[in-house]
């Protein structure tokens, strides 16, 4: 291992996109739990840009921790079972099983997994790296993928403007739906709030029981923005209010971000391809749907 | 005990940490017995029931790759849902036993024995044991964990009983002591340099990505330790024999040696034919034998080809079909007599599918149409289906 | 040629990957088209660049000079467009034309 | 080789029947195999159970087509079934049932074979105190067949059940042993 690594969990050399959000969102991440974890990362572009293929052959694996991919639905029951097996060897404590999957693979695929292993109560942190969309497909929708949003498979066209959701809402409310659950931590975070970010994993790590924390980590490649304007994008979307950091303690909700004066949502979208077909109408839409959510959440 | 009983006591004598499994019938039983010897504290396992078969295979797969000694047990749909899993635990190298009450695959749906649900995970990686007593499905299982686990095969194994006809049959099964079956097999100790085994001091990634260039390797390592499980499986079978007193071999040729015509099949159809090549020889003189097949994967082929080489007929009775073909272990039985410079005339027999009896009655028809293949060097149709009800559809 | 990593011996049973960090050896700057330059001058030494560098490409000397490791840098400019000083410019790879300011 | 067949209805008992049949002969050395009709079973649906005896190791395991002996928990499925379909010629059909056995032939609840019934129905309300007959009779079946001791069947039943349970169950087997005997001829 080199020197220069010692303390860190990911390390430079990966494979992700120039101006990648999610690999940034799991460097802070994964930094902020330290070396005592097994990862499952879930098939996803952080799977490929860990250990794809062409990671393989000369050993170039950015994480110095130990890592496992079964499949892309799995995270939830794999890590239930290395929670069960360390328990039945008398090797469970001190180390914290993480489980990382996107959206697709944590809203969509993966659900099953994860509402089973929340269920039960096994000893895990979940991290859901949100970009939105299958990235690493090329831009399939997915049950986040924010409404009106153009992807290869919502696409722009006579008959459809992109994203539908019948009856409109902004996306598939995966944190709501993990609280739901009755779990001991859920909390939201954005790479544009990295200090947030880290702390939240950090109190996480500290606790015990399944707790689940979703990064919202924007692609430039998807979403149609230049890579050096990644972190702007994902600082956009909170201070319009299109995403929230929040997190949920034993039931209790705390909003950790209040952002004083809230941007019209148009600034967000009108800086990405995906909403270039957007009419002011639809923009209303959207914007109606986010102070909805921000009354939800109690604030302004 | 029942089959389902017989497996659970193994497991339980095998000491495994994890058990995780989905209920479906006829499997169900065994995971009930397990989670009880779990609450009892004769076992000292964890028990979890998963959300689906699909994350019970995940969480074996979890548990194992840290090191656990891992068994699941299911069938038709469940092994169905399971069968992306398979190949994953097969390519990682985890030895985790899985038992499997054969049962027939929706539609129709039935819950009802074939072998049509094993068939789908054939070429999955996993090593594939069918066994036709009850107290073989506790041996085998015991002796799974040995052969799964050791260094020169590292993959999954399957023990097939056939769903009900066995699973659900009681009989006198004798229970080996704890202490003789813990030093036969001792406790699973993965190697961290070679298994895949993820521990915080020995950081490994597993599962990733490999690129054209070498996968084909892995693949053949795979059919390599496949290979080398053949020579394996008799070791551990013989020193099972040594230790408690039964061995039951890849496959056995009961009354093949002077056999004209011989009767191959896997499950408990072989249990009840060599009943019928008993009498059949007392009552009408007719020399007839039967191959069982125990291990399906890997194949026996050596043990296939000794056991009929001098034979002139030899009817390969399947409980399962292959569309096109007839039945899979036809093709098997067919592939491996390809390069024989002498064979038996073959006969391609589908028979007890979606539960239908396979009775004394029908075994004496498949005998009676090898011997008469056998006379003619003819096979009355390419493919024979056993007990098929003609009358509604024609054939 | 530097010799085959992989031979009879030593060839394993799973594509598992047995060395942590063993990415710093893959020079990912090569994927590099245009290149983020630090102006020590303006340089604040806040460490913002670090901070949301996704390819951990930068990082402070034992002196506290702010330094971007070319070998792992692909160019993204997120930390030119994050830095608060505008102390780094993006220029092309080759010939160094100056493509964007901070 | 002896095979018996038990037709009931789910949650009679017949499947356990079955099995403590053949773990009684299993205590005197023989061998033995059962097992139920496969399916899932609901209560109160019509089922079959089979048991197999033998002096050397059973090899058959397809289901049994011509029984040596029946043995019928709730007469009235055989309004739906033949009970003594496939009953060899001399086999014998022990009935649950107040009837005599020339009424039970009357009302063909069994249509060939040596009849012997007995109201194990009376015995397991009176004795165990509830409507499951499966042990009585099996303390009938002895007494009629003499293919199993009774003490056989009652350590079977000890082994199965918890001793209140058990006990309870020996003493209603007993009297339907003592029934069947003191008939002389079975067949009433």
């Amino acid at each position: 291992m080199s020197s220069s690594c010692e303390d860190k969990v990911l390390v430079a050399g990966h494979r992700a996109c120039p101006g990648c959000g999610a690999i940034l969102a799991l460097r802070h991440a994964l930094n902020a739990l330290g070396k005592n974890v097994i990862v499952h990362l879930a098939t996803s572009c952080m799977e490929v840009s860990i250990m794809g293929g062409g990671v393989f052959p000369r050993g170039e694996y950015p994480l110095t921790v130990p890592s496992l991919h079964t499949a892309f639905e799995t995270g939830g029951a794999v890590v239930s079972g290395m929670d069960a097996g360390l328990r039945a060897l008398g090797k469970r404590e001190g180390v914290n099983l993480i489980a990382i999957a996107g959206d697709g693979g944590t809203a969509d695929i993966g659900l099953q997994t994860l509402s089973g292993a929340a269920e039960r109560g096994h000893d895990f942190i979940y991290i859901c790296y949100d970009n939105e969309a299958y990235m690493n497909t090329g831009n399939q929708r997915s049950g986040t993928t924010m409404l009106f949003a153009a992807t290869t498979t919502s696409p722009v066209g006579k008959k459809k403007r992109g994203e539908q959701h019948i009856p409109a809402r902004l996306r598939k409310d995966m944190p709501a739906i993990m609280a739901a659950h009755g779990i001991p931590y859920v909390a939201t975070a954005s790479i544009a709030y990295p200090a947030d970010l880290t702390k939240k994993v950090k109190k996480a790590a500290a606790m015990h029981g399944p707790r689940y924390i979703h990064i919202h980590s924007p692609c430039a490649t998807g979403w149609g923005f230049p890579e050096s304007k990644t972190v702007e994008m994902a600082r956009l979307a909170v201070q319009t209010g299109a995403w929230v950091l929040y997190e949920i303690e034993n039931g209790k909700l705390n909003v950790t971000l209040k952002v004083a004066q809230r941007k019209p949502v148009k600034e967000y979208l009108a800086q990405q391809k995906r909403f270039r077909h957007i009419t002011d109408a639809e923009i209303a839409q959207i914007q109606e749907l986010i102070d909805k959510k921000w009354k939800e959440l109690g604030l302004q | 005990m029942s089959g389902n009983r017989a497996i659970a006591e193994a497991v339980k004598l095998a000491q495994v940490n994890v058990v995780s499994a989905y209920p479906i019938t006829p499997q169900t039983s065994i995971v009930e017995y397990l989670s009880e010897f779990i609450a009892n504290g004769e076992l000292d396992a964890q028990f979890l029931q998963a959300e689906s078969e699909f994350g019970a295979m995940s969480a074996c797969i979890g548990a194992s790759s840290v090191g656990a000694r891992v068994f699941t047990a299911t069938c038709s749909q469940g092994l169905a849902l399971m069968h992306e899993l398979n190949y994953v635990a097969a390519g990682l190298r985890l030895p985790i036993v899985m038992a499997v009450t054969n049962r027939q695959l929706s539609q129709p749906l039935g819950m009802w024995c074939d072998h049509s649900d094993a068939m789908g995970e054939r070429d999955s990686g996993w090593l594939q044991i069918y066994v036709e007593s009850c107290q073989e499905a506790l041996d085998t299982v015991i002796q799974a964990f040995k052969i799964a686990e050791n260094r020169d095969v590292l993959l999954p194994i399957m023990v097939c009983l056939d769903g009900f006809i066995l699973s659900h049959t009681s009989e006198a099964v004798d229970v080996p002591d704890q202490k003789a079956v813990r030093a036969f097999l001792p406790p699973y100790k993965p190697d961290a340099d070679y298994n895949t085994l993820l521990d915080v001091k020995k950081p490994l990634a597993a599962g990733g990505g490999c690129p054209p260039g070498y996968t084909m390797e892995f693949d053949y390592k795979k059919y390599e330790a496949q290979e080398k499980a053949k020579e394996l499986l008799r070791k551990v079978d013989g020193e099972f024999g040594e230790a408690f007193g039964r061995q039951y071999g890849l496959v056995e040729a009961y009354r093949c040696d002077d056999a004209d015509v011989i009767m191959a099949a896997m499950g408990t159809i072989v249990s009840t034919a060599k009943d019928v090549a008993d009498k059949l020889r007392e009552e009408k003189g007719w020399r007839v034998g039967v191959l069982k097949l125990r291990s399906y994967r890997p194949f026996p082929k050596q043990e296939v080809l000794k056991a009929t080489a001098h034979a002139k007929a030899l009817a390969v009775v399947s409980r399962a079909i292959s569309y096109g073909v007839g039945a899979p272990v036809f093709s098997d039985v067919a592939a491996t007599m390809s390069h024989a410079s002498k064979k038996p005339i073959l006969l391609n027999v589908i028979a007890g599918i979606g539960g239908r009896d396979v009775a004394q009655k029908d075994i004496t028809v498949v005998f009676e149409k090898a011997l008469k293949a056998a006379e003619t060097g003819k096979v009355e149709s390419e493919v024979e289906w056993l007990g098929l009800n003609k009358s509604l559809v024609g054939g | 040629m530097s010799k085959p990593y992989w031979n009879k011996e030593n060839f394993p049973i799973t594509p598992n990957i047995r060395n942590p960090g063993g990415s710093l050896a893959f020079k990912c700057g090569q994927w590099r088209m245009v290149k983020p330059i630090i102006d020590e001058k303006k340089c604040t030494k806040c460490g913002i660049c670090i901070t949301f560098c996704p390819d951990d490409a930068i990082e402070k000397t034992a002196k506290g000079i702010i330094e971007i490791k070319y070998d792992y840098c692909k160019g993204c400019g997120i930390c030119a467009n994050e830095c608060p000083a505008k102390a780094i410019k993006i220029v092309a790879e080759v010939g160094e034309s100056c493509t964007t300011e901070g | 080789m002896k095979e018996i067949r038990f037709h009931g209805r789910g949650g009679q008992g017949a499947v356990v029947g079955s099995e403590i049949l053949a773990d009684a002969a299993m205590r005197e050395g023989k061998y033995s195999q059962s097992f139920p009709t496969f399916g899932a079973e609901r209560r109160g649906a019509p089922l079959m159970a089979f048991t197999r005896i033998d002096d050397k190791p059973i090899r058959l395991r397809c289901q049994v087509y011509e029984p040596d002996y029946v043995i019928v928990l709730d007469a009235s499925i055989s309004q739906y079934q033949d009970l003594t379909s496939g009953l060899k010629p001399d086999g014998t059909v022990i009935v649950n049932t107040p009837l005599t056995a020339e009424k039970v032939k009357e009302a063909k609840i069994a249509t060939k074979g040596r009849i012997c019934p007995v109201d194990a129905s009376s015995i397991a309300m009176k004795i165990i105190g509830g409507s499951i007959l499966n042990t009585v009779i099996l303390g009938a079946f002895a007494a009629a067949t003499g293919e199993v001791k009774l003490k056989s069947l009652f350590e079977a039943v000890e082994n199965r059940f918890p001793k209140p349970v058990a006990e309870k169950n020996i003493q209603a087997m007993k009297e339907a042993y003592e029934t069947v005997k003191s008939r002389g001829d079975c067949s009433v």
